[in-house]
């Protein structure tokens, strides 16, 4: 129970940074720090106490392993967290080059 | 992008073979041990990467290198999407696994999984050398 | 299952520096420290793929935050500024919503199996068949590329689109004069 | 052979193959778009007929039975979306050609065009849970890298604002995910459907429910999470507003909400009235508070993107009535506000291609000299508000009609009261922009974005006309795919699997 509160933990760490950091690369930090949380949350509830790894390495014995699915997931999860990372932080390098400050109450071209 | 000093580079070239033979390791061992694709892929993209930062790269050859790298992205790409459909083809299901089996636990076995990796290793590596090509070397990509 | 708990903890403590710390680039290396402990984490839960995934992404995410970083500044003004009211306003909301979120969500996993009793419904079904129907011996491998390969292949579609989106982007000018 | 993972190996493969054409010959690109597009369109029709044979249609990835491998689940339901996405599409690609002539970096455009077009296409196809996450995320970076793409400061700021808030949806339902997977471990869409049968009710349920509707409430744009939407719409070029507002938010938040509400959890309003009249709550919020702050606005895209919010409301309406007839009219809705809202963005952004201004203050007298966009707008416009006998009259009606039959009367008469709003922000916009008189000379608009244009016209015309058949032969049998709850999953596990 506290290893699955200490992800949500996590989360709200990362959801902090969104919420109230008003630096773009804390912002993009807080989204890396979700992202772990919701993996790691994923990677967790798929264990199982005493089993090994689901790599088969002999055909005849009984398998005991742990799960496997969420472990692909995660895997997918992981590089999709990649990819948003690296798009967001293009986005803030061309946001800073134009003006020259990772602030955001200083970059406010838009109402609303 | 300048270079570093010369005992970064002289390390890079002892290290780099092996960096990359690690992750071509990586990618062909994926349905046997831990690791895949994915992980080699990147591995690959770290050799890229090292090579650029130790030697530094000037302007031509970074345009070239990064035309190069989305053609093999694309080429990766059409590899993994060219494998499901000759599932579809060959036996008329998307992602059908159409190879034999053969034994467990050899490296020519598991049918479609080892050509998959291969696809998403070249992929990947391709990928991720762009990327970081694009953040942290060239200065503006130049227009096509 | 102490080793859990250290690094869980260690993970958490990472995360707060990284958030909190003036410096970018010490920021970036505590988030390296908290992918590093996740990583370390997944070992302990028998996921060496993920583990290996793990690693060799966090590297690659933190060159590329210190590549930006290095491009720009390394100094947070933000920090220790006065709180604007809106601020303040969000911060009320924020923890508000926190604590709720927190009492929901335990409530929630009070009903899901414990920690270490995974129900494996469907994945048992995969340990008993994986190997004879796919022949690969890595049955993380079997499902990410045999029986669940749609969804590879849209991981490795979101990687180009991001390689795409990110060279489309750094373009030199957006519109011709 | 089947046809159903084409939808999605097309794009796809036309994206992978865009870069390297790119480097061959430059105009190459938009005419394979194009082509592609077109033929995409052809393929939906298609689509359409094979829903017409069977219920549902369940297709094997690599032939795995359902809980082992992923399923493609196509029902009628599906058959309609893939329609009007291969619409809109097919149209936005055309009025593409010449808007792209002033801007840079054509073959990006076009990849990350086609790969969208293959996320939006993969969710509505889709048969399960993380599958649909994954293409919603493909086409959820996609579209974040095209509201930036002309690289200016606001639309830089757009696209982080609108990633920020696109990125907590996302991410919230893969928590969702995590939650769901650990209690019923299968991600088969029909598989858990069956599974949270035994656990209908308990606090569990209700909370994995509430965060997938939280999740899917950011993307689509409801009012308390549409900060994000009022930006990016008018900032993103023209083509894309018309994508993101005609089929982006519907499919992304509208479609896999009423899909998993419906046929998942199977929630009804038989059993739960209370989490539909919820529902209608939070759409009456958005059609209230968007429409009257659409008559404040001055910016002609922005004014269009608070219209578009309101609009969404009025689906959500539909499907919180949660009778037949509601169900019909919402999923009419889906068809005829994404015809007319691509429609009137195509004009926006035919007046931006022309004289590259959209404060309604700074045009006027647009209608004389640019009468195919004026007529344009004018139809569009009137389809929005609701006047027979363009589509959106039909759909409306479709969605009073189930209120009425759902008892709900003073639903009905809000329902037509509130259609005065979007009367009020449109009448300022014709009134600005098009009626009075100008001595400017604009140049005119190309040829590949009017016939963009007259496509949809004539669409939103014919389908008003002809909305009887319309009605019995596709949407009907959508709004039963959905209404038929817990269904779905014997359907999907005994379903029709087509092959050789």
């Amino acid at each position: 129970m506290i290893i699955f509160v200490s992800c949500i933990l996590l989360f709200l760490i990362g959801l902090y940074a969104i919420v109230i950091k008003r630096n773009l690369i804390k912002i993009a930090i807080g989204f890396a720090l979700i992202e772990y949380a919701v993996n790691l949350l994923f990677a967790l509830v798929g264990f199982k106490r005493g089993a090994l790894a689901p790599i088969i390495t002999q055909i005849d014995t009984p398998h005991h392993f742990v799960d496997p699915i969420p472990q692909a997931l995660v895997l997918t999860a992981i590089v999709i967290a990649l990819g948003t990372t690296a798009l967001m932080l293009t986005v803030i390098l061309r946001i800073y080059n134009q003006y020259k400050t990772f602030d955001i109450a200083k970059i406010k071209k838009l109402t609303g | 992008m300048k270079g570093m000093s010369a005992i970064v580079k002289s390390i890079t070239n002892i290290t780099i073979g092996f960096i990359f033979l690690y992750g071509v390791y990586i990618i062909l061992h994926g349905h046997l041990t831990p690791g895949g694709g994915f992980a080699g892929g990147v591995i690959i993209a770290g050799v890229f990467v090292l090579k650029v930062l130790a030697f530094g790269v000037d302007k031509s050859a970074e345009k070239k290198s990064s035309t190069i790298a989305s053609i093999f992205e694309s080429i990766g790409g059409l590899l993994f999407v060219g494998v499901a459909l000759l599932g579809l083809i060959v036996m008329g299901t998307f992602f059908l696994n159409f190879l034999p089996k053969g034994e467990p636990f050899r490296l020519l076995s598991a049918g479609i999984i080892p050509l998959c990796n291969i696809a998403i290793g070249i992929k990947v590596g391709a990928g991720l050398f762009s990327i970081f090509l694009a953040l942290a070397a060239v200065k503006y990509i130049m227009e096509d | 299952m102490i080793e859990l708990y250290l690094f869980l903890g260690f993970m958490l403590v990472a995360a707060i520096i990284a958030t909190e710390i003036k410096d970018l680039l010490a920021a970036v290396i505590s988030l390296g420290a908290v992918g590093f402990s996740i990583a370390i984490i997944f070992i302990f839960v028998q996921a060496p793929d993920l583990a290996i995934v793990q690693i060799v992404v966090e590297i690659l995410t933190v060159v590329v935050f210190v590549a930006v970083i290095l491009r720009t500044t390394h100094l947070d003004e933000t920090i220790g500024k006065k709180l604007a009211g809106s601020q303040i306003l969000a911060a009320v909301l924020f923890a508000g919503f926190a604590v709720l979120f927190l009492i929901v969500s335990i409530r929630a996993l009070q009903q899901i199996p414990a920690f270490g009793h995974a129900t494996m419904k469907v994945a048992s079904e995969y340990i008993r068949i994986g190997l004879s129907q796919t022949g690969g011996a890595n049955l993380v491998a079997d499902v990410i590329l045999d029986f669940r390969a749609l969804d590879t292949l849209g991981e490795a579609t979101v990687l180009f689109t991001s390689v795409i989106g990110v060279v489309a982007l750094m373009r030199k000018t957006g519109r011709k004069k | 052979m089947t046809i159903i993972p084409l939808y999605i190996a097309i794009p796809l493969i036309s994206a992978f193959l865009i870069p390297i054409l790119g480097k061959i010959y430059k105009p190459l690109v938009w005419m394979f778009s194009t082509m592609v597009s077109f033929a995409l369109f052809i393929l939906s029709l298609y689509g359409i007929v094979l829903t017409q044979e069977t219920s549902l249609i369940v297709y094997k990835m690599g032939n795995w039975a359902p809980p082992l491998g992923i399923v493609m689940a196509f029902d009628s339901f599906s058959a309609f979306m893939v329609l009007v996405i291969a619409i809109i599409v097919f149209a936005c690609c055309l009025f593409s050609i010449r808007f792209l002539s002033n801007y840079t970096g054509q073959w990006k455009f076009y990849t990350l065009f086609m790969l969208m077009t293959a996320g939006i296409m993969g969710i509505v196809i889709t048969g399960d849970l993380f599958n649909m996450f994954v293409f919603l995320e493909i086409a959820a970076i996609a579209s974040y890298a095209l509201v930036a793409f002309g690289l200016k400061g606001e639309q830089l700021e757009a696209s982080f604002k609108y990633m920020v808030m696109g990125e907590i949806g996302g991410l919230t339902f893969l928590l969702a995910i995590a939650l769901l997977y650990a209690k019923v471990s299968t991600l088969n869409l029909a598989d858990i459907s069956m599974s949270l049968q035994t656990i209908h009710g308990t606090t569990f349920f209700w909370m994995v429910l509430g965060l997938i509707v939280f999740a899917f409430s950011i993307k689509a744009a409801l009012v308390p999470f549409h900060s994000w939407c009022p930006d990016a719409y008018p900032a993103a070029l023209a083509p894309i507003s018309s994508l993101l507002a005609g089929v982006c938010t519907k499919v992304f938040g509208i479609y896999t909400l009423a899909r998993i509400i419906f046929n998942v959890f199977a929630v009804s309003r038989a059993t739960d009235p209370w989490f539909f009249n919820i529902l209608i709550g939070m759409g009456l919020l958005s059609i209230i508070f968007a429409g009257l702050t659409a008559l404040n606005q001055k910016d002609y895209k922005r004014l269009l993107a608070y219209s578009s919010i309101s609009q969404v409301g009025f689906i959500l309406l539909g499907f919180g009535i949660g009778n037949y007839f509601g169900v019909v009219g919402a999923i009419f809705y889906i068809l005829a506000h994404g015809l007319s809202k691509a429609l009137l963005f195509f004009t926006s952004g035919s007046i931006v291609h022309s004289i590259d201004k959209t404060n309604i203050a700074d045009l006027s007298g647009l209608g004389e000299q640019m009468p195919t966009t004026a007529w344009s707008f004018r139809i569009g416009a009137m389809s929005v508000i609701g006047l027979p006998p363009f589509v959106g009259f039909w759909a409306k009606l479709f969605i009073i009609i189930g209120a009425v039959k759902a008892g709900m009367i003073w639903i009905a008469i809000l329902t037509g009261a509130l259609s005065i709003l979007s009367l009020a922000y449109l009448l300022k916009i014709e009134n600005n922009v098009f009626m009075k008189k100008t001595t400017a000379i604009i140049k005119g608009t190309p040829f590949t974005m009017r016939i963009a244009m007259v496509f949809m016209v004539v669409l939103i015309v014919v389908l008003g006309l002809g909305f009887q058949p319309f009605v019995d032969f596709i949407i009907g049998p959508a709004a039963h795919a959905l209404l038929r709850g817990v269904e779905y999953a014997h359907l999907v596990f005994e379903g029709v699997v087509t092959g050789f």
